[in-house]
């Protein structure tokens, strides 16, 4: 492993009924994925406003993965498809804005499904990675 | 300024192992606004709890983070720590640095690294926490049951044994639902009228159980511990409070050739009725479509021979408003119409019946007075063909994909209650798949094969052809002898498949409760919580969940009334504080939350604010119940001024969390 | 297990599903040509989703289906057995050096009143 | 009114009656029935398979042919009837069918073969109205006991024929009333008679049909009325005891034009 390697910063926010039960059933049955995904726990795939995948971009990040109940199965009944139709709108715009499809996502995951969960995050991280850097959004003025 | 305290869990080595626990401490001790950051090998036993709870009194923290194993395992513990040292328990943050961390990750380096960019992201978001406080509601000391049926039934008597009051809604103008119909019950083979009718009448004497039969629930509104309940009662064109159920009236009227609907059309009775003996509430009702006096204002037999003038021919439908705490549905089922197997030539040939059906023909109180003839000639049937699966897993149009659960039992139950009684008769099951999944079913089942040599056919009936003759040549297959069978029945019995009732669907927009495609009420989680439904408040009792026999309904509809107990013993309701609120100065009243939320939690109400040039100004705003709101934060995006937000993940909290990631 | 070249052109000539039958045989209960048959309707379901094509196309069954859908009619599942034996025998007549049906032996069949439907639908059935 | 109207074969050879009394009962109903130019046979029994091409090729020329006409197309023949509507139906849902069929026809199959296709008995029951062929009647069949015969190419697959019930039609019956007779309802009606393995097993063939007219003899028919051809033989063949006729020539008799 050589020192400059490209280690992408990548963002997931998952819900918290489903995908972040997946995530720890990932981990009590220690399925490896990179250390450079970092959840954040949300109540529901819903609640993720497109403003905080923009933030992340802004902010250097290089991926923002959205992870979500199983469509029929969101324990709110209907979330996960509010957040499946604005992600679609959200990426066909970061699309237009030369943020490649590849940096952004969205999975259903259930809690059962932790081997998902790990398939998944090393895909996803394996794509970023080729992607390189992600610098189109930076922001510099977030930068001190 | 935030005081926050930070604590590490070594987790034995489960943490400690891969991740350099110390040096995550210490890292983490200087993030801005940490005044206290320590590390312990058990964070969740008495000591690790007491070490948090001095470093809370010690330090004056304001806000903890606890980096640890899931917040799903130990949050709720390390809240009540909190609370115990005086802490909001909502100012308690968790990084899980153990199933996201230690236990993923090999390298020591990286996963420190990682546990330390998880802490940080924590104590990014509790320096924005606020202290949140459950609010809570009254409960109104009251429960509605939907359908007097065995599960309605069974629910109420629980509910009531409580000492809670409860109203029992049935659309027929009598409690007792499909079990009523029945003739015995497997596998024990006791008749269903005598278990049935006594706790028909445990209802009617109950004082703390209010039967509303010949009524239907016309609108819900209201929440979880306050629901708003209409209740239609129909036109009985009968004075409850004057008639005596002698039943008179029912013998004098004229109009003798009114299908009996509780015998499923087999026989006819009176325009004016009392659908059975033993009836409850026992109460005559006039059926308006048969009925000469309604029609044409001719007759008026009825009210000429009531002795206590109970005859309202002007009778008009009442409605009662009343508040409850909790709804039960036990909506129930039917059986399937099966005009789309002609095939089995139901509906040309009075001698193809439902199973439904060769129970009224086979009860003692049925249009045969329990004697079995067939239907076309009332002569003794000699050989009876029974086919199992009518309609159900079926994925075409016309079917139902379920199994319906019931028809191998109650098929299996007939085919011997018939071999018993007449010996002489041959019969006939054609099966797929017999599925005897319950205590001393599959005994019961073989108990038919063995003892009482029914014979089961492995196969399925194609056609049923009506013979001149009036017999019924059944062709079917054999599976396992391979071969085409052509029998000579003088009965078919098709086990019709259940579906829920009508009335579900239309209940359940009420409610705003799930249901499946199928129309049976979605439970709240379909191991762990079988009897509620996802909408709080609303819990479920019998097949409108989906197919069940006798024993599992009643063990259902006792669980539904603990259910219902455990809720209207709280003195009130503390709900979820996550939920969600909205900032009233930038709201401008264009719904698009109450549209996405799907509690109904959001309302919009007019408000007088105060101009700048001190003018007031009524405007239109959203008003979020928080009892209701489950806090999904649909509405939050939703939002096209940002006025929403949601508490404990609001969006500065939310931002910062991605900030710390990504610094 | 490997999926024969044959169990994949019945598939996708006949369009039938074979893994949604739940072998309830009601299809054979309704076949009128049951009686003629060597393998009956849902056997064909049943050895195709098994990979046992060679039992079928060399069985005289194929020539004894009446193409009457009464089986896929009737199918609580939409396996549509009447697909595959249809698929089978058009499996059966394309690979044949020998077609089941010849020109030379019609006249021998062939009296006053038969009509041409007859004999084209014969003939399209049988003979490649 | 005009409709393209296809005979087929055997109407032109064993089967004439069936032909002529239909073209004579629509002229008294004031219909025209233009007969499709240089017509082929529709292909014989409907070939199930997907990718079985050549056998559908005729019936898309009759397709595009009623097209080009601007019509309906009509069909008396059942055979017909169900190969020309289950090949119309194969090139609307199978893509792999529509692009091969284009391509060797040198046409957008889907375009230029869009032609409803209605049977006699449709023409009868949606066009005309049983209640106005009723009035038309001037021999009501009075008295008379018919039974109806639909046989399997009218009825199915029911998906894509959308003639009827497929297991409890009733055009027939309701045409058998609008004529003045009593129908006869017996259930075997619509199973089949035996069909083309007349050719190589006549004795099964027989016995299939032999079940047919003894179910509808029963029942008391005193006559069997069909639209098939092959039914009408193998029913013959079988030595039914209740006569069979086409139901075009009980329309004819009862429109005073037979």
């Amino acid at each position: 492993m050589s020192m400059n390697e490209f280690k992408p910063k990548i963002v997931a926010f998952c819900c918290n009924w489903c995908s972040y039960a997946g995530a720890d059933l990932a981990g009590t049955n220690r399925l490896n994925y990179p250390a450079d995904v970092k959840i954040i726990r949300v109540p529901c795939s819903c609640r993720v406003n497109p403003m905080f995948i923009l933030r992340a971009f802004q902010r250097g990040a290089d991926g923002v993965i959205l992870c979500g109940c199983h469509p029929g199965d969101c324990h709110y009944t209907t979330g996960n498809y509010y957040a499946r139709r604005r992600m679609t709108m959200l990426f066909s715009m970061l699309d237009y804005l030369g943020i490649e499809k590849e940096r952004t996502r969205v999975e259903w995951v259930s809690a059962a499904e932790g081997a998902k969960f790990a398939a998944v995050m090393n895909d996803f991280v394996k794509t970023v990675t080729e992607l390189g850097e992600n610098k189109r959004l930076e922001d510099l003025r977030c930068k001190k | 300024m935030q005081k926050i305290g930070v604590f590490v869990c070594h987790c034995g080595t489960n943490i400690a192992g891969t991740v350099d626990v110390k040096a995550v401490a210490e890292a983490l001790g200087k993030e801005p606004g940490v005044v206290f950051s320590t590390e312990y090998q058990y964070m969740c036993s008495e000591a690790g709890q007491n070490l948090i709870k001095d470093a809370i009194k010690n330090y004056g923290l304001t806000g903890i983070v606890v980096c640890s194993c899931s917040p799903r395992m130990h949050e709720a513990t390390f809240r009540k720590t909190a609370a115990a040292a005086g802490l909001n328990s909502y100012m308690v943050e968790i990084a899980n640095i153990r199933e996201q961390c230690s236990w993923i990750h090999k390298d020591v380096k990286v996963a420190t690294e990682k546990a330390i960019v998880l802490g940080r992201t924590a104590i990014a978001k509790v320096a924005l926490n606020t202290p949140l406080t459950a609010s809570e509601t009254p409960v109104v000391k009251r429960a509605l049951v939907i359908g007097g049926g065995i599960a309605g039934i069974q629910t109420a008597l629980d509910i009531a044994d409580a000492g809670y009051e409860v109203d029992l809604v049935e659309k027929e103008p009598t409690i007792g639902g499909k079990m009523a119909q029945i003739d015995k019950t497997f596998p024990t083979l006791d008749c269903a009228a005598c278990i049935l009718t006594p706790k028909m009448v445990d209802c009617a004497q109950n004082e703390k159980i209010h039967i509303y039969a010949y009524s239907e629930v016309e609108s819900v509104k209201g929440f979880v511990g306050n629901f708003n309940v209409t209740i239609k009662k129909k036109a009985r064109f009968v004075d409850e409070t004057k008639c005596t159920g002698c039943g008179i009236c029912t013998e004098k009227c004229p109009m003798k050739k009114t299908p009996n609907l509780f015998n499923l059309g087999l026989d006819n009775r009176s325009a004016i009725y009392i659908p059975f003996a033993q009836a409850i509430p026992k109460i005559a009702t006039i059926d308006a479509d048969y009925c000469n006096m309604l029609k044409n204002g001719k007759c008026g037999v009825c009210s000429k021979v009531c002795a206590a003038g109970a005859i309202d021919y002007k009778q008009q439908d009442q409605y009662i408003e009343q508040q409850y705490g909790a709804i039960v549905v036990a909506t129930g089922f039917n059986p399937i119409k099966l005009d789309n197997y002609s095939e089995f030539a139901y509906n040309e040939s009075p001698d193809v019946v439902t199973s439904l059906e060769l129970e009224r023909l086979m009860n003692a109180a049925g249009p045969n007075g329990g004697t079995l003839l067939r239907p076309s000639d009332k002569t003794h049937p000699h050989t009876i063909v029974f086919v199992q699966c009518v309609g159900s897993r079926d994925t075409t149009d016309c079917g139902k994909p379920y199994c319906s659960k019931i028809c191998c039992m109650y098929t299996a139950k007939h085919a011997m209650l018939i071999r018993d009684k007449y010996p002489d008769t041959e019969v006939y099951v054609f099966y797929m798949d017999v599925r005897t999944p319950g205590k001393n079913f599959d005994e019961f089942y073989r108990r038919a094969v063995e003892d009482y040599g029914v014979h089961y056919i492995k196969g399925m009936v194609g056609k049923v052809m009506p013979q001149p003759d009036g017999k019924l040549l059944v062709r079917g297959s054999d599976l396992l002898t391979d071969e085409q069978l052509k029998i000579e029945a003088d009965m078919v019995v098709l086990a019709a498949a259940i579906e829920p009732d009508k009335t579900a669907r239309p209940l359940a927009t009420m409610l705003t409760a799930s249901m499946d495609t199928n129309d049976f009420f979605t439970e709240a989680h379909p191991k762990l919580r079988p009897v509620e439904s996802p909408t709080a408040g609303i819990f479920l009792s019998g097949v409108c969940q989906g197919p069940k026999d006798i024993p599992e309904t009643v063990a259902q509809a006792s669980a539904a009334a603990a259910k219902v107990i455990g809720l209207l013993a709280k003195p009130a309701l503390k709900s979820n504080p996550c939920t969600a609120h909205s900032d009233e100065n930038l709201c401008n009243g264009c719904s698009s939350c109450e549209r996405v939320c799907p509690y109904g939690a959001i309302s919009y109400v007019d408000k007088e604010f105060r101009m700048p040039d001190r003018t007031t100004k009524v405007r239109r705003v959203a008003s979020v119940n928080p009892a209701v709101c489950q806090g999904c934060g649909a509405c939050t995006v939703a939002c096209p001024s940002g006025a929403m937000d949601l508490s404990g993940f609001s969006n500065k909290q939310i931002m910062a969390e991605v900030d710390a990631i990504c610094r | 297990m490997l999926t024969s070249k044959e169990k994949e052109q019945i598939i996708r000539s006949s369009g039938a599903d074979v893994t949604k039958c739940m072998r309830c045989g009601k299809c054979s209960g309704a076949c009128p040509s049951y009686d003629e048959m060597e393998y009956h309707p849902h056997q064909f379901v049943y050895f195709v989703e098994k990979d046992q094509i060679e039992k079928l196309l060399n069985s005289p069954s194929i020539y004894k289906c009446l193409g009457c859908s009464v089986c896929s009619e009737r199918c609580p599942r939409d396996v549509g057995p009447s697909k595959i034996v249809e698929a089978v025998l058009a499996m059966a007549v394309r690979r044949q050096d020998e077609n089941h049906l010849k020109a030379e032996n019609i006249p021998g069949m062939v009296e006053d009143d038969t009509p041409g439907q007859l004999l084209v639908s014969a003939f399209r059935k049988y003979k490649k | 009114m005009t409709f393209s109207y296809y005979p087929g074969c055997t109407l032109k050879t064993k089967a004439k009656e069936l032909d002529a009394y239909a073209r004579r009962s629509a002229e008294a109903l004031g219909i025209t029935l233009a007969e499709l130019p240089d017509w082929q046979c529709c292909g014989g029994v409907y070939n199930n398979t997907k990718d079985e091409i050549a056998t559908k090729l005729s019936s898309v020329r009759a397709l595009i042919s009623a097209k080009e006409q601007g019509n309906k197309l009509v069909t008396l023949c059942s055979a017909c009837h169900n190969v020309i509507k289950r090949t119309k139906n194969e090139i609307e849902t199978n893509d792999d069918m529509a692009f091969r069929v284009s391509n060797y026809m040198q046409c957008d199959a889907r375009k230029d073969s869009d032609t409803e296709v209605v049977h006699f008995f449709e023409l009868l029951r949606d066009t005309v109205g049983f209640d106005e062929l009723k009035k038309k009647v001037v021999n009501p069949l009075t008295g008379r006991k018919i039974a109806a015969y639909y046989g399997c190419l009218l009825l199915r697959p029911g998906k894509v024929l959308q003639f009827d019930n497929p297991e409890n039609p009733k055009i027939m019956e309701d045409f058998i009333r609008a004529l003045g007779a009593t129908p006869v309802i017996y259930p075997m009606r619509n199973e089949c008679c035996g069909g083309y393995i007349a050719i190589e097993s006549s004795e099964a063939a027989r016995k299939n049909s032999a079940a047919i007219y003894e179910s509808a003899e029963g029942f008391g028919a005193d006559c069997m009325i069909t639209a098939c051809p092959l039914c009408r033989y193998n029913l013959i063949k079988a030595e039914s005891t209740v006569p069979v006729v086409y139901f075009t020539e009980l329309l004819a008799e009862a429109l005073g034009v037979k």
